[in-house]
């Protein structure tokens, strides 16, 4: 059935909370878990699911994902009549560019000219492994116009300030998106997941162009919910909403709990990426690993704790790394020190060097 | 297109390999799991697409389930292309009678139509059974340098085991004078790799005479190659430096696989420049656990390992429980090795869950013990011997 | 993934269609062009595609290497899939011995292990020899409603030609009774079309009984279904309305051919909706000359008509010369039509060169006349009769 | 030999001289010959004379070549390591964008990357069957560091004014480049291709963004002249070079000469393009066509004269069409009368609708 439902990938931009880790690539292609982009998650979900007919709404910076996604191979997406779509924001309403409702306006053939007649829209920050099959069978029988899927959480004073909370009503139906400023710790965190039809997708996208109300198309549903029949679902498994480099460290680490990484990639799928062909890792006669998450194609002759490794990455003699997150090609040469670190793809650590950050928030190199 | 790559490369993949006992009871021997994450076959195919060998015909007929699953459309090997690429090539029917490759040489005769359609200058003919990572080009150039009719690719095997190989003898500017088929008494230790590059024109000629020979068993080596040098044919031996394995027992096959623990061994999977492409599986990285200890193994990606693995090579997707060891052994895919279970020169097929607190296979012992597929516990020290 | 598509298609391909006398000489059946610009096997593949069965198996084993060579990757109809697609099945080995198809259920018969590793729920039998457009979702959705064991696609066929048909007798509900082979007083004009949706745990158990029954041929019409039926199963009809073809001697394909030509005969090639794909040929577009005439018919790309054509298909790439007519014929790929001649109701292989003003085939005769392949002459007016 | 060798495609953006016809798309991906993009004929040659690795300068518009190019399955261009790589441009500098020299600087690791050990560059809206081993044998035997190919015309005063000449002297060595103005009748066209070895393309790279002398790669050519062995190739074919309207009406209406046609489609391998699968044409009773391009899928009930059909154009009964270009899907009613037009995608003209443009400027609609 969801074969009827087009998918939309489509992020907001939450500035520069990365530093040098987003400078040349928007957030949704940052690396995650040793092997994968962000984006491979919302794209495998979708996939998996049986939707066919996805839309990549790339924002300005382009080539990175470009670059990954390429033909669509990895992912069975290079169709002839459906598959991938990629779309780049036009160039000449930069201004507006951040927009994502004019970004479906100027995109609106693609939507009309598909015989879906559904559209489901996710955010590539956000990972989990909602069950969108089960999403759309409450869609279809609660007969919605648009469902909304939210996380309850209950640590929204330490964490999750300033991010979307859904406000619904006893019954679950829509009620308003507000933001969580820390004053209560258990609030419902909205997906930014919308499953709507589109039919009402459309509406809402000539309605908010034309009022020139609304530039998020969040906004636009908020503003038009007395027309529709919105509802909520709730999803109960585990959530990673990557927002900073503090988010982004956590989620990874938290990959080091058994549970949380098997619901990432044992439950509910296969989650797919474009392999790079590395050889099986290496571990050398004195090589001491504990407790870490390690990619193909690595070398390790020194000691590792409590950190990914991403692909290809070389660990010397005697060399010690610990609670820190290695990008891909990482060198650490002999006796260098790394402690609660993020290193950055191709960074070489020399000979001795010792970095080490502060515990709870990483240095980034 | 006007530039079109004229050199065809034919791989013989048929084969049985019943050496292999167990590793071959539902496969053929070209797709058995080698190296942590690749089968035998990955071998020959990347070496010809980082040779950029265009066009590449896969001559299949013993059970080829599993290695059709595997090759797919060649899109591992980059060899899913629109013009030329990979084909499978079966035996198949020709008006109301069908026949099967009787031989090496019989396997490219049926496929002539195969290799004229695609326009062949040079037919390059490979074998799926070896581990070496070689450039074709340099053999295609050497056998153009030469003006060769025929050249086979040789390496110097020890003196000591020349008798069990194809030897060729050569004169001083390496041409090839005589095939010695497993001598006695070898007067040289230089032996055939089973890799031959022909100019398709001449090849095609002798297929086709071979083939009208009723006595002949249709085999590269025991016919068509004496037959050719005997018609005074311009034959060349080119020498390949470098590793080279043929996996025929199960005892070989255990020591390539070995062999890829060693650092000096001449096998390097890390180079970049030379990737062995394989079947992708989509795991996630492999996890190490809080108490493991690994040493001189290679592990795979979807790996759970919370116990102690030492001089082995584990597939994707297997566990080994804490308090578990694996001493010297290969562990194929989603294979459990269970709590305080001791496996020593092991082979441990696919998916096999082997149970707790066994000792299996003896310490020090010369043997390599298998354990069987499926989800059956292993109550006996030992199973099958190579 | 979490939802497979549990429909698994067996298109059968390995037939030699030697009524088609010329057209197959060299190729299969399923290969044999038609319609401008397809072969007859697209047709099936193209309904496969576009009712969005993710998995085709295609079993081969007459001359396959034209069909090999048109099917490729699969990428034309959409197959080029790394999980599930299209896959060749030929005939293979297994240990030592190795069995042709024998019949259209021994092809599924050893071919069920490439079934079971799809997971398959129901299996879709199909044929590559008819021309017409089908969506098997709604046969599948009709044999779910039904909960059928078996479901079988009919079409009303004219009364006075039943008795060539294989007739299926029903119920109200149109659940099968009987199967009377080629009646000679037929009772029912619902005909097979040899499209049978199964349910795959049922159909194994059959094909293993049958292939155990020496006497069976191992023929779904003539052995498998007649069992299935006298041991009880439900097995229904589902009756399919629209054009349906069987094109299996020279008169049938070239009617085939002039019903694309006119637009009440029910296979509308223009719908978008349901393409039907085939190999491209990146040929230019068509060019139509300063004094040319083109009337009812189809030209396909790459063509350059400078004569007269009426009510004909013209293959890519062909070229009607000056002064040159062409009524009512079929002309393939590159063929020339030289300057003066004239053709009635001919069909002119590939690349053949029809010499300068001829008059080959009578008009207002009914006979077909086939002109060969290769860049001969032909001299006498009439060549081969169908 | 040629795949030791990278292929850029890249243009200089000509801005709007094509008016509605190029508002949503960049000129190389005018529709041509009934079922081209311009694109096609230099990606073509490309891939016929060997190059695998080819690296698209998309210029802004980039949607359209997106979804033309798709996954590169056509040009067989989906390779793993090689093929095709699509470079948009960094929408951080909109400024320096239509500069080729910065485009290139960008890309820098793309070009040092590659083992190739030269670089082939080619303008897209040039169309020509230059025979490029045939260019690279030159180039090799010459020694040269940089050789640029250039065709003698002799129709300077009249038509191309304004295109760039390129000036040699006598042994063919590279002088300078020029503009034509239209002053002498012969003149050497430079038709924008430039073989360069890998190194000495970085270095003027380099050089023209260290010095920000240079904001075109054939500026910087011609200013570092003096430090490299720079010669000349001549083209003796065919050259479509599309400017404006009425050249690339000219262009199309060319292809009715049956020697330009062989040329461009019959000689030197075959142009590629994405197939829709199309049936072929029909030609019913009444129709009556003369000395005309068909694309496959039309349906021709009407008269069709000096005309260039795309596909799925239908031409209704008694309907006429005269020295036009139809693009595809489009719809000419009964009695509907289309004279030296260029009608766009898709357009449909009325039952009993007259549209006249002049004879040599074609109207566009």
């Amino acid at each position: 059935m969801l074969e009827e439902c087009l998918g939309v990938i489509s992020f907001e931009d939450i500035g520069n909370e990365f530093g040098v880790l987003c400078r040349n690539k928007p957030v949704y292609m940052l690396p995650f878990a040793g092997r994968y982009r962000l984006v491979d998650f919302t794209l495998s979900n979708m996939i998996n699911h049986g939707l066919h007919t996805i839309a990549v709404f790339t924002g300005s910076k382009i080539r990175s994902i470009l670059n990954h996604l390429g033909d669509g191979k990895p992912w069975d997406l290079n169709r002839k009549t459906r598959g991938l779509s990629i779309f780049p924001p036009l160039f000449d309403d930069v201004k507006r560019r951040s927009c994502d409702i004019y970004q479906y306006h100027t995109t609106e053939e693609f939507f009309v000219g598909s015989k879906a007649k559904y559209v489901f829209i996710a955010n590539p920050n956000i990972l989990s492994k909602v069950n969108l099959t089960e999403v759309f069978e409450y869609f279809l029988d609660t007969g919605a116009d648009i469902t909304v899927v939210y996380k309850k959480q209950n640590n929204g004073k330490d964490e999750y300030i300033n991010a979307d909370t859904l406000i619904i009503d006893d019954s679950g139906r829509f009620v308003n998106i507000g933001i969580n400023l820390g004053s209560k710790p258990v609030f419902n965190l909205f997906m930014h997941m919308i499953l709507i039809k589109k039919e009402v997708f459309l509406e809402i996208i000539r309605a908010g162009m034309e009022t020139g109300e609304n530039i998020y198309f969040k906004q636009a549903v908020a503003n038009y919910k007395n027309m529709y029949n919105i509802n909520s679902y709730e999803f109960k498994g585990h959530v990673e909403y990557i927002r900073g480099i503090k988010s982004y460290y956590n989620a990874n680490m938290n990959l080091l709990n058994k549970e949380i990484f098997n619901e990432l990639f044992l439950e509910g799928g296969t989650v797919l990426t474009r392999s790079e062909d590395e050889p099986s890792t290496f571990y050398d006669t004195k090589s001491r690993v504990r407790n870490s998450l390690i990619a193909n194609g690595c070398i390790i002759e020194g000691r590792v704790e409590n950190s990914i490794l991403f692909r290809e990455v070389k660990i010397g003699k005697d060399a010690e790394v610990k609670n820190s997150i290695l990008m891909q090609g990482a060198v650490i040469k002999e006796n260098a020190v790394l402690i609660n670190t993020i290193l950055e793809k191709y960074v070489t650590v020399e000979e001795g060097i010792n970095i080490i950050g502060i515990e709870g928030n990483p240095y980034t190199v | 297109m006007i530039k079109s790559n004229n050199v065809v490369a034919m791989l013989l993949a048929g084969g049985q390999g019943s050496r292999l006992k167990l590793l071959t009871q539902e496969i053929a021997k070209p797709a058995v799991c080698f190296g942590g994450k690749y089968r035998i076959i990955d071998f020959t195919l990347s070496n010809a697409t980082n040779s950029g060998i265009g066009n590449i015909g896969i001559l299949t007929q013993y059970k080829p389930f599993e290695l059709n699953a595997h090759i797919g459309i060649g899109e591992c090997w980059d060899f899913d292309r629109i013009t030329g690429g990979l084909r499978i090539l079966p035996p198949f029917m020709r008006g109301t009678k069908g026949d099967w490759y009787t031989g090496t040489a019989n396997a490219i005769y049926q496929n002539i139509e195969y290799i004229d359609s695609l326009d062949a200058k040079y037919v390059l003919v490979l074998s799926a059974d070896h581990i070496y990572k070689m450039d074709y080009r340099k053999l295609l150039k050497y056998h153009m340098e030469k003006d060769a009719d025929v050249t086979i690719a040789t390496i110097e095997v020890p003196w000591r085991e020349a008798y069990k190989f194809g030897i060729l003898n050569v004169d001083s500017d390496n041409k090839i004078v005589e095939f010695d088929e497993k001598p006695k008494n070898p007067r040289n230790n230089m032996a055939s790799m089973g890799i031959y590059i022909f100019n398709w024109d001449i090849l095609k000629y002798y297929l086709k005479k071979d083939d009208k020979n009723r006595r002949s068993e249709h085999d590269f080596g025991k016919n068509v190659l004496p037959m050719m040098l005997n018609e005074g044919n311009k034959m060349y031996a080119w020498v390949f430096k470098g590793y080279w394995k043929d996996v025929g027992t199960i005892r070989s096959y255990w020591e390539a696989n070995m062999d890829l623990l060693d650092k000096n061994s001449g096998l390097n999977l890390y180079d970049k420049d030379w990737r062995i492409y394989t079947r992708t599986k989509h795991l996630p990285p492999q996890y190490i656990g809080k108490n493991s200890v690994v040493r001189d193994s290679l592990i795979n990606e979807g790996c759970t390992i919370e116990g102690e693995v030492n001089n082995s090579v584990v597939f994707s997707g297997a566990t080994v429980e804490e308090g578990a060891v694996v001493n010297g052994s290969i562990i194929f895919s989603n294979a459990v090795i269970k709590k305080g279970t001791v496996l020593n020169k092991a082979i441990v097929l696919e998916n096999t869950i082997v149970q707790p607190n066994k000792r299996i296979c003896k310490e020090y012992e010369d043997d390599i013990c298998l354990i069987e597929q499926g989800s059956v516990s292993i109550e006996q020290e030992e199973a099958l011997y190579a």
